[in-house]
């Protein structure tokens, strides 16, 4: 099938308030009717395209049979390429028939691409005056790229939490006992401790190491007393006496102002 | 660092445009400054309005979210003058061809360039890529996994376009019909510019 | 190439000095202008006034003969921070890990992370140290007196939260079942995030 090239305004010329389109050819007219349906050329409806064409034939007012008869011919074409494929959907000559229909489709648009192309580089030419009029500097020497930026989105971090349970196989976060051990409620601080003993060493006087521990309820009680004593010897406050068995304490200076356990 | 005011933000911003010499992102001088990008984009347009306004000896010039210093052509030929360099040569017109082709239906392959040409375009190809207007960006999915071709920032400066939004306005394109390739080489309508950029 | 007003001049100039980046010998500008030497040195004098008396963000600086634009030494904190910001990066998984519990129980300390994730995260904790993801606040009052660590304002930009009361709802961790440490290492309520993002 030839692409055949006629002026056709006379013959599509259309009236009323739609815009002149005017086609060059019967195959303008089935890429204009494609491109309307937004259709592949490759997934061409036959059918429909067929009865799209002859409604548009129809609507032009004056048919100049003579111009028109490209238009008709193809008619005619793709009403025989719809009733073979009615007929059967395995006709291969139908579907050659079809081939070549899209074939000279593809071409016809490629030419329009090139001739859109070709008018456009008239407009891109001395646009490009701009980039042979300019120049650019170098850099100044300067360190880069030691600071780190990230970009994350939020959803990472919920991924990142099933990812941690998912591993335990578990859904729930671990039970709180785990952390007994690290973040256990603890009643005595050691700066709450050192003072606390610190008062009852300037009210008492001198008292035996050991008993500072009697009265403990808890194993980090113990713990936080004995850094306490620690601390306390440290900054001077209390004095350590006697021998390994039988030691005492006492008061020896003034509370530090700030106590420090780092 | 202290608070800067209006001028001094607008000089921090030009000593750091004209430190780099290179295309700056935004989020660069946002980050620099601690400011957010509405504000330092003012600010670019007030210190881009004062170079061409007062006809200074720069431009700024902005390439997507990038912003360059750059000579101002005005004053090419005196440069030109001082260094003994030549005018750069001009795009010849396959190359303009090429170059078109691309800019409006990237990404794409050489294989399309030479459908839409009816000509082998791989020498072409080539010296665009010399002269960094395009850049290999992926391949097709397809057998033989050809490459993808795209602009790069340098061909926004070179044709003075702030984006691929600017560029101008196919004939004929108020139809959906335009042909390009899908991810198995197939011929599919055209995807609207704007939403490639988004990418 | 016309005649030049003095404002030409100096824009002619500052083009020249601009893209050549170096120093340029005063004789080259002279050649180029077509101007004698005083007229070229009195419109160099306007130009590198004109640069530190606005205060802009380039200074022209003489160097014998030669002439050289350089970005000005008040913005040289604002470029250093512009240029060594790296481009965005994505976090490994273990950093993301450490990171999510660091944040949906801060503060808190590495051994709590390394009890949640079941492995040892101190390479980890180091890295988000480093980063700036992460920082030091204060220790937990029991023996050992481990550090405790929260998120950062870095962190937050990353993850394009403007405050800790916009971390995603956790899926399988109740709010108000989260366990808390106050100052003295006590279990308490949670304590809302955005008083604490204030301080």
């Amino acid at each position: 099938m030839d692409n055949p090239i006629f002026k056709l305004e006379k013959v599509v010329q259309e009236k009323g308030n739609e815009a002149l389109q005017d086609f060059e050819g019967p195959l303008d007219l089935i890429l204009f009717l494609l491109s309307k349906n937004k259709i592949e050329i490759q997934d061409i409806p036959i059918a429909m395209i067929l009865d799209q064409y002859l409604a548009y034939l129809e609507q032009r007012q004056q048919m100049d049979l003579e111009v028109a008869s490209e238009f008709v011919t193809m008619a005619a074409h793709l009403m025989y390429i719809k009733t073979r494929m009615l007929l059967s959907i395995e006709d291969e000559e139908a579907q050659s028939e079809m081939d070549a229909l899209i074939k000279s489709l593809e071409e016809r648009k490629r030419g329009e691409i090139y001739l859109r192309i070709k008018g456009l580089t008239e407009r891109m030419g001395p646009m490009s005056e701009f980039g042979r009029n300019i120049l650019t500097k170098n850099p100044e020497p300067m360190e880069r790229g030691k600071i780190y930026e990230y970009d994350q989105e939020p959803a990472d971090l919920v991924l990142a939490m099933q990812e941690v349970f998912d591993r335990q196989g578990q859904i729930q976060p671990p039970q709180l006992d785990v952390f007994d051990e690290i973040v256990k409620r603890e009643p005595y601080s050691v700066e709450r401790k050192a003072r606390e003993l610190f008062q009852r060493l300037k009210q008492g006087g001198i008292t035996r190491f050991l008993l500072l521990f009697r009265g403990s309820r808890s194993r980090s009680e113990l713990v936080a007393t004995f850094m306490a004593v620690l601390e306390l010897c440290r900054t001077r406050a209390i004095r350590l006496a006697g021998s390994a068995t039988d030691c005492t304490v006492s008061c020896s200076g003034e509370l530090p102002e700030e106590l420090k356990f780092e | 660092m202290d608070n800067l005011d209006m001028r001094e933000i607008e000089s921090a911003i030009e000593a750091i445009l004209f430190a780099s010499g290179e295309p700056v992102q935004i989020d660069r001088i946002c980050i620099a400054l601690e400011m957010d990008k509405p504000t330092v984009e003012l600010v670019l347009k007030k210190l881009a309005d004062h170079y061409s306004y007062d006809r200074r000896g720069v431009r700024l010039i902005r390439m997507d979210e990038s912003y360059q210093l750059c000579s101002s052509p005005d004053y090419a030929d005196y440069i030109r003058k001082a260094f003994e360099i030549r005018k750069p040569a001009k795009l010849s017109q396959p190359a303009l061809e090429v170059l078109t082709i691309i800019a409006y239906y990237q990404p794409t392959t050489r294989a399309y360039v030479d459908q839409v040409r009816g000509v082998d375009s791989s020498y072409t190809v080539g010296l665009l890529l010399d002269r960094h207007l395009i850049e290999e960006c992926g391949r097709l999915q397809v057998p033989g996994r050809p490459r993808l071709y795209r602009t790069t920032k340098a061909f926004l400066r070179a044709f003075h376009l702030n984006s691929l939004d600017e560029l101008p306005e196919m004939p004929g394109l108020e139809t959906d019909g335009q042909m390009r390739l899908n991810e198995d080489g197939d011929v599919v309508d055209i995807v609207p510019l704007s939403e490639q950029a988004g990418e």
